[in-house]
């Protein structure tokens, strides 16, 4: 018996990208577990891969993203969950949209479409080196097309403007996005400008995960319950969407 | 016609459900949005003078049957809290503010701005069993909570509850002091002092090492102690610890609880359980041909 | 080789698991079976001076995560116990004799007469929660626990053993007070006071109203009060509360625990429980490269 | 939801002895459940009936078993369990031994055995008054015989020596008895004389009926786990079989 799982595989999957395989079973795509670094801190992270060996893919950028970028097989960590809904992934053509570490929960929806015909995807990072799994994407999908802010691959450009490119390319009946937050915004306008319907996955300080302490909601939605995955409109009518964040003390911070 | 109606301590409550402390309620469109989804009343995050980011995580251990928190009281401050107050008193169930502070004038003085607020009542925790200098530690001194009591009391118009802990052997003495010191109505219980230790990290899980049990874990616990308050003191007692059904509620309210709180079902049922447990009453009452849910209260102790 | 033997308060345990006092221990041949089944000490059932015959039924409640008993301290009385002692003193583990009673005196006068019927040490139960005069009444009073346990060791001299309860704050400087009354072990911990209430019936279910809540519900109350014992006291803890399995044994071991207890894993488990829990232990040993158990005690503090 | 059950059905089974019928499914033939009257006692009963619709049959002969005689339909009872270890049911013919309401715990066995050809059942009690069940069982056994202890019904004599002259009549492979431990003393006594296997429910003060309490246990075995019902080799070791019984406080009392 363990409480703890093992790490069974580290890969680098782009600058300062790290994914961390692990037994650990259960998830629908979009769904994210509580990561414990015994000794460090415990943060949420999508799950990049489900089935029997899962796995989170995380961004270096504060104490707790740290101490998981260097963990090696056989470190151990805590994983609590699957918690939150996922993408809801409708029969017809779909747009899989990822800025940088974005990409993460989209992969688990790319496994489960499995279609490669139905799916296509568009990648952005800020430049080459922060473009993760276009590989992994190209064996479910049939056009995976990629983009940079600094044109270092692909497309010179935001994500959004790609997408939008495509939308105008080719019909769709579904969008799915994650990265940030002004990013999504983005993409939702040009979704409504092209009349797709869309879901995006947010992101909020999260202390508990399982829908008590209030940390995460935004306009009163928790996004560890109801979210991280919300449908357009729902995101349409919130006030604090692309606009402010909560933080620890539960005050309210400007994007 | 049935009535699910209660008042109590000058409050009256379209249900006897209520949002417990801490839960969903650090801002006020989420207390509106558990009000709409058919909490009686909701009870705000406690809430200190000063903003607080509450302990790093781990704050949270999710048990088979509950919950072991120590989230460390975080919180905007009184101040920030204005606003979320102006969004929460939109709701159509009247927000009961919660407040912690080490000292009887430190509570009159959050008491006094949650009443500005549009607070319908005030609730003192002082039960809280994982914040250093506040909640239990006063709380299970009756010298100190009567004096508590007494202050907020002269301090404010609306109705004073006052939380308590269950993890002293003095809860009734504490009851009484709320009593004593003229207290509206008493909110049993907080939750139970308790830590989790992983085997393979060999260390505790919480960052804080101990926090409190909170679920179906403790609810003989709280049912315990709302009986045992109900035969020794006479002012109103909300029941929590552990509701996630109608039963539970029922039992609560025969233990001798004129209202109850729900917390952790939140997490492990989801918001409809307000609604479940409202039902539940509803069709309760109408099995056994009774008419007000008032009716229920203190059956236990006949 | 890895041992399981575990050596405190002048004690030897060829492993540390201990049936708890309450379960399977009323007569002599069931406490020579628990032996037998691997227990590596047994403790009596709660033993007072008269015959005793507890409380009517209902006397246990049983819930998914536990159990809430109030059986009333029922006994044969000391006299008749030597025989059941005289019995188990054939199992291939130490017994230890649990007592009750109301004055240092009493429990003087018990701790003798267990001396002679061979019990290799004894166990006062200042702790139970549900039966007047006796257990947590006095058990929450440091002053009272100093003199009974002071009184006790000039009695006799085999180990004494001080049961805790949860159900008070004042947990640390009860322990303090074993202590300094020259206490061998501290046992952590008793049930927690609790109840159970019949929607249907309209009343508490156990006779006795109140009970003891045991069982994986109180794990982590069990586990928190081992752990701030181990930082406050010096004298071993032996701790108790919810154990089913070697990973709970070994999370009460890191929190501070040199041996364990179990109680209503017997009832839920079954009398493989032992086994189960040891071998386990043996499987931690050798898989983390350890020789002995001993090296996990207090793991948790570091 | 109700944490009591509604008695369903009361039937006068015999003098002083009531079935009582109620939704309550699960239990395996031979266990019994706690039976609360609130306000009266709790005490253990044997299932008489099992399936959707259990049934306990029950022997006015104190407080509590006088409280569930009087017991009307729609009345309320508190059952926990089942608990215990019921008839083990060999392959092979077999021999139901019952003493007055030790009918009970037979019955359940009768029902789930259902081959009439491969069971009989010795039915015995003080008098005619007391003979319980013997139509049920003779729907389920083609053999099924009486006796009373005055002759009032069937063979007038002990239903042990029923019992010993059809072992003497007809090969059996196991004998199931229930009934005063006096009877099972004498019964496990005939069987080894005619060298067949038995097996018999014992009954003891209980008070917990899970396992922990101790106030059950026969020479350290527990009535409400390891029995009621014992093998022979089980009970022939036992010192306290049909000698003593302990009382509510744990003493012991000679039988
Ligand atoms: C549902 C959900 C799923 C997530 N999935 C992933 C995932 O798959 N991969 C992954 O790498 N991350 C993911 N995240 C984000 C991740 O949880 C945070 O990056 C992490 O908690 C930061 O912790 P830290 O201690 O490393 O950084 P901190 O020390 O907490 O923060 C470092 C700095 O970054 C800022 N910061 C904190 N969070 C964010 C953020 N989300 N975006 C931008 N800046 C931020 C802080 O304000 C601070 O300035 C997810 C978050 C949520 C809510
Ligand atoms: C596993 C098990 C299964 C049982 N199944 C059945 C069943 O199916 N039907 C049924 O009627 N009973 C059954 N019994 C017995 C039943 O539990 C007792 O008869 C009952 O507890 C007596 O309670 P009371 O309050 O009515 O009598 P009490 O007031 O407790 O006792 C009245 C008098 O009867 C004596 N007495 C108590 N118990 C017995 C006994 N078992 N035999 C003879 N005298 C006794 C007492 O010493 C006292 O003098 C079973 C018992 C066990 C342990
Ligand atoms: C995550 C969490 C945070 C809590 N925060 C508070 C708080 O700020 N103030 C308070 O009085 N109680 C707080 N509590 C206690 C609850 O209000 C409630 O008393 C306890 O959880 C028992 O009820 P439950 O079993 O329904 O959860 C908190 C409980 C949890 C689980
Ligand atoms: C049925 C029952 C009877 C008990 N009787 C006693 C007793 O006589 N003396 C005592 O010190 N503790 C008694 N206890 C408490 C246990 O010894 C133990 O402290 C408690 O049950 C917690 O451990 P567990 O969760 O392993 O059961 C009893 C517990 C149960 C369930
Ligand atoms: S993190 Fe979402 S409610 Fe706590
Ligand atoms: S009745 Fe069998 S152990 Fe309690």
């Amino acid at each position: 018996m363990s409480d703890l799982v093992r790490i069974e595989e580290v890969v680098e999957q782009g600058r300062g990208i790290t994914t961390l395989r692990f037994r650990f079973s259960g998830g629908t795509p979009g769904q994210f577990v509580m990561v414990w670094v015994p000794g460090v801190d415990e943060v949420p992270m999508s799950l990049s891969y489900q089935g029997e060996l899962a796995g989170i893919t995380v961004k270096n950028i504060g104490e707790a993203t740290a101490a998981l970028s260097s963990l090696r097989e056989g470190d151990r960590i805590g994983v609590r969950g699957p918690y939150g809904t996922g993408w809801m992934i409708p029969k017809g053509r779909i747009l899989c949209v990822g800025g940088g570490v974005g990409m993460a929960p989209l992969m688990s929806a790319l496994d489960a479409i499995n279609e490669p015909s139905s799916v296509d995807v568009a990648i952005g990072a800020r430049d080459a080196g922060e473009i993760i799994f276009d590989e992994r994407a190209k064996g479910l999908s049939h056009d995976v097309r990629i983009s940079t802010d600094d044109g270092s691959r692909g497309l010179k450009g935001t994500v959004v403007a790609l997408a939008a490119s495509m939308m105008a390319e080719k019909k769709y009946d579904m969008v799915l996005g994650c990265g940030p937050e002004i990013m999504l915004r983005y993409l939702l306008a040009a979704c409504k400008d092209a009349g797709v319907r869309c879901q995006v996955s947010l992101e909020r300080l999260m202390k508990c995960g399982a829908g008590l302490c209030g940390s995460c909601v935004v306009d009163g939605l928790r996004v560890c319950v109801e979210g991280p995955v919300f449908f357009d409109e729902q995101v349409e009518g919130m006030s604090e969407f692309g606009r402010c964040k909560r933080t620890a003390s539960g005050g309210m911070t400007r994007a | 016609m049935t009535s699910l109606t209660v008042t109590f301590a000058g409050l009256s409550l379209r249900n006897p459900t209520m949002l417990a402390s801490g839960i969903m309620d650090e801002t006020g469109a989420s207390m509106r949005r558990m009000a709409e989804a058919g909490a009686g009343a909701v009870v705000t995050k406690s809430i200190g003078r000063e903003a607080r980011d509450g302990y790093p995580n781990p704050t949270l251990v999710e048990l088979d049957d509950g919950y072991i928190n120590a989230m460390g009281l975080p919180g905007p401050g009184i101040d920030a809290f204005e606003e979320e107050m102006a969004e929460a008193v939109k709701g159509p169930s009247p927000v009961i503010g919660s407040l912690f502070a080490a000292t009887p004038d430190d509570f009159a003085f959050l008491a006094q701005r949650m009443q500005r607020y549009g607070a319908a009542a005030v609730e003192l925790n002082m039960s809280c069993p994982h914040a250093k200098g506040y909640g239990m530690e006063i709380g299970v001194d009756p010298d100190m909570v009567r004096s508590i009591v007494r202050e907020v009391k002269r301090a404010v118009d609306i109705p004073v509850l006052s939380k308590l802990t269950p993890n002293t052997h003095r809860l009734l003495e504490v009851g009484k002091a709320v009593e004593e010191g003229g207290g509206d109505a008493i909110v049993a219980v907080n939750t139970v002092k308790a830590m989790a230790i992983s085997v393979d990290a060999r260390r505790p899980v919480l960052y804080n090492r101990t926090g409190g049990l909170s679920g179906p874990a403790i609810k003989g616990v709280g049912l315990r102690c709302v009986y045992e308050l109900y035969a020794a003191v006479d002012v109103p007692i909300i029941g929590v610890g552990g509701i996630e059904t109608a039963d539970d509620a029922l039992e609560y309210m025969m233990a001798g609880a004129v209202a109850v709180q729900i917390g952790s079902a939140v997490g492990r049922k989801g918001i409809g359980v307000f609604d479940q447990v409202t039902n539940g009453m509803t069709k309760y009452l109408e099995a056994n041909g009774m008419n007000s849910i008032g009716e229920v209260v203190g059956l236990a102790h006949e």
